[in-house]
């Protein structure tokens, strides 16, 4: 079964992209597809390379980036709602004239459309947040 | 897949207090371009979305409420509202902005885009979908 | 004593907890989604009709009318200020509690 | 169709709204804040042994164990299952509503 | 100011499902150093959070919550938990760690920390604060 | 009279930024003093330049920068809160080993005790959040 997943809130503050994290585990454990996690509203802030969390907690944005490369995942961060909340790349830090860009690996950032287009070719998709 | 879903995007969030109902407008807008059977939902505190003469000036906020008006033209005109959410509020239909669209396969006949529905209705609405967003 | 409230009844128990607890006299200042506390002929009216006979129940302008609610939809006796009647509220009372 | 619920019923309505527009044969998931809902002799477990009586009504184990809630505090019939049955939930229901 | 000011901590929000909890505890351990009059309050889902036998190693979250049996070297020993919240959540103060702190005034006597009270004796611990910081 | 502000989620996502810096405003227009705004949880997110929002949006992070520089107004970022959700200023960039900064002008990095010293020193201290 082809699955999508939208992550509404940022890392820590709601428990919101840990489940969604489990869940996408748990699917693809179970050998089912993940076509795109999306990152929306706070949940763009999943999508920065700057934190720094204590050392006895988990890495939120490392554990994304890391299942990423281990399966192909696509993640996706909207673009609007990652102007609005300063989450760029080095294509975005160019078009704004921003001097700098903090993106995590594995992240792209892209339109709402993907979401769409998730919703289209995926035969479920879940939505976690606040 | 070549299919047309029927998407719908559900509205609970007060406008204003919280982003979620202008980000939500957002992917609503957008998603029109898809070309997929879509319907909105106001239930809860989604109704107040729909409320007239919001004015966001003194609170320095960005006023989005007019883009509700632009739906119709971009064929998003299947706005049901909870009656009972309505109800609890103390709102009546009368205090939702008038949202329209025109038909063009009734010589573009401007219709009203929002249906207040019970919620048994609602609740039929719900398992028609195969996509559902909430906002 | 000043308590806010930035909830919406409808959704969030923070109104009902905040006037479980306010004492007689205390100041309710409804701000930013919690202005949906005052509209009069709701399921929630009675909750601040009852608080209005023992404190005062404010609720921000600037919030009302960027949610389309002119002042003759709120519960009698609800007062509306502007941000400076909420600085002027904060100053008055000893301490300011925000049930978030 | 399945329905998740993340919010504690006693802070939010959620869950209330959730079981007012979910049909019979529905099956409902309690997650993150949610699982509170499935807490025996509280203030709002009728709410949900009503609900029992058409619909299946689940819990997240690991969500309840975070928590401190042993199985034996649900109320019976609530039913626990891992992120794997989750992840079987969402693929036996033909969609996925989450009452954020 | 040499003043000595009455701190007061409300906690509202369930653990783990938001942060609130567990950063609002940090403050509270950092806040000991200043040598205030330091209490918290547990009201609605806050009494969630003093909870035994959390565990949070399947949700691969950290668990924060042994930070509490902390508090009692800090001399952050009153801790109040409000009786009808915990009721209207069918729990009971047995459910609660049991957490204490050493008087030195007595002998390094271990007592107590968690101090159940009515809503009306809340009520009155609120009014006697000078600084309130809702988590 | 001197008050202090807590403000605990980020620009857009709530209004409690908005309503922190309106209160904050009014207070300084009516002849108070602001000792502190403390941003906090999610409110670190106020305090970075790499945000981009719609032209005929208000600009968050911007606004509290020039309130900042007309008053003097001291605008501190817990360091806890802002490693785990990616706030940098140079310093804790070298720190924690970091390829840039993103922390917009007229805010510092520092710790909880600047939370509890305005709660001490200030007559009032208002807290916004969600």
């Amino acid at each position: 079964m082809k699955f999508s997943v939208m992550v509404n809130e940022g890392p820590y503050t709601h428990q919101a992209s840990d489940t969604a994290y489990q869940f996408t585990r748990a699917a693809l454990a179970a050998g089912h597809e993940v076509f795109r996690v999306f990152f929306y509203h706070d949940g763009v802030n999943n999508g920065t390379r700057m934190t720094t969390p204590p050392q006895d907690d988990r890495n939120i944005v490392d554990r994304w980036s890391e299942l990423a490369s281990e399966h192909e995942l696509d993640l996706v961060v909207c673009v609007a709602a990652a102007q609005r909340r300063g989450i760029v790349d080095a294509d975005e830090a160019k078009r704004n004239g921003k001097d700098g860009d903090n993106i995590a690996p594995g992240f792209r950032i892209s339109g709402l459309g993907q979401l769409i287009e998730a919703g289209i070719q995926s035969d479920r998709l879940l939505v976690f947040g606040d | 897949m070549s299919e047309t879903k029927k998407f719908m995007y559900i509205n609970r969030h007060a406008p204003h207090g919280t982003v979620y109902a202008h980000e939500g407008l957002e992917v609503v807008l957008i998603g029109a371009a898809f070309e997929q059977d879509v319907c909105m939902a106001f239930i809860g505190d989604g109704v107040f979305q729909l409320k007239q003469d919001q004015d966001t000036s003194e609170a320095g906020m960005k006023n989005f409420s007019p883009a509700y008006r632009a739906l119709g033209d971009y064929e998003v005109n299947k706005l049901y509202v909870e009656r009972e959410s309505l109800q609890e509020r103390g709102l009546s239909e009368a205090d939702l902005m008038p949202l329209t669209w025109e038909d063009e396969d009734d010589d573009w006949a401007e219709k009203p885009s929002i249906r207040v529905v019970s919620r048994a209705e609602m609740s039929d609405l719900l398992e028609e979908q195969d996509v559902i967003l909430n906002f | 004593m000043l308590h806010t409230v930035n909830k919406s009844p409808f959704e969030s128990s923070s109104l009902r907890t905040c006037l479980a607890l306010a004492r007689a006299g205390s100041d309710i200042l409804l701000i930013e989604d919690g202005v949906y506390g005052g509209l009069a002929g709701s399921a929630h009216s009675t909750m601040v009709e009852d608080a209005l006979k023992s404190m005062k129940v404010y609720a921000l302008g600037p919030d009302l009318k960027a949610r389309g609610l002119a002042e003759d939809r709120l519960i009698p006796g609800v007062q509306v200020v502007g941000y400076d009647g909420f600085v002027d509220l904060a100053s008055a009372n000893d301490k300011v509690q925000s049930w978030l």
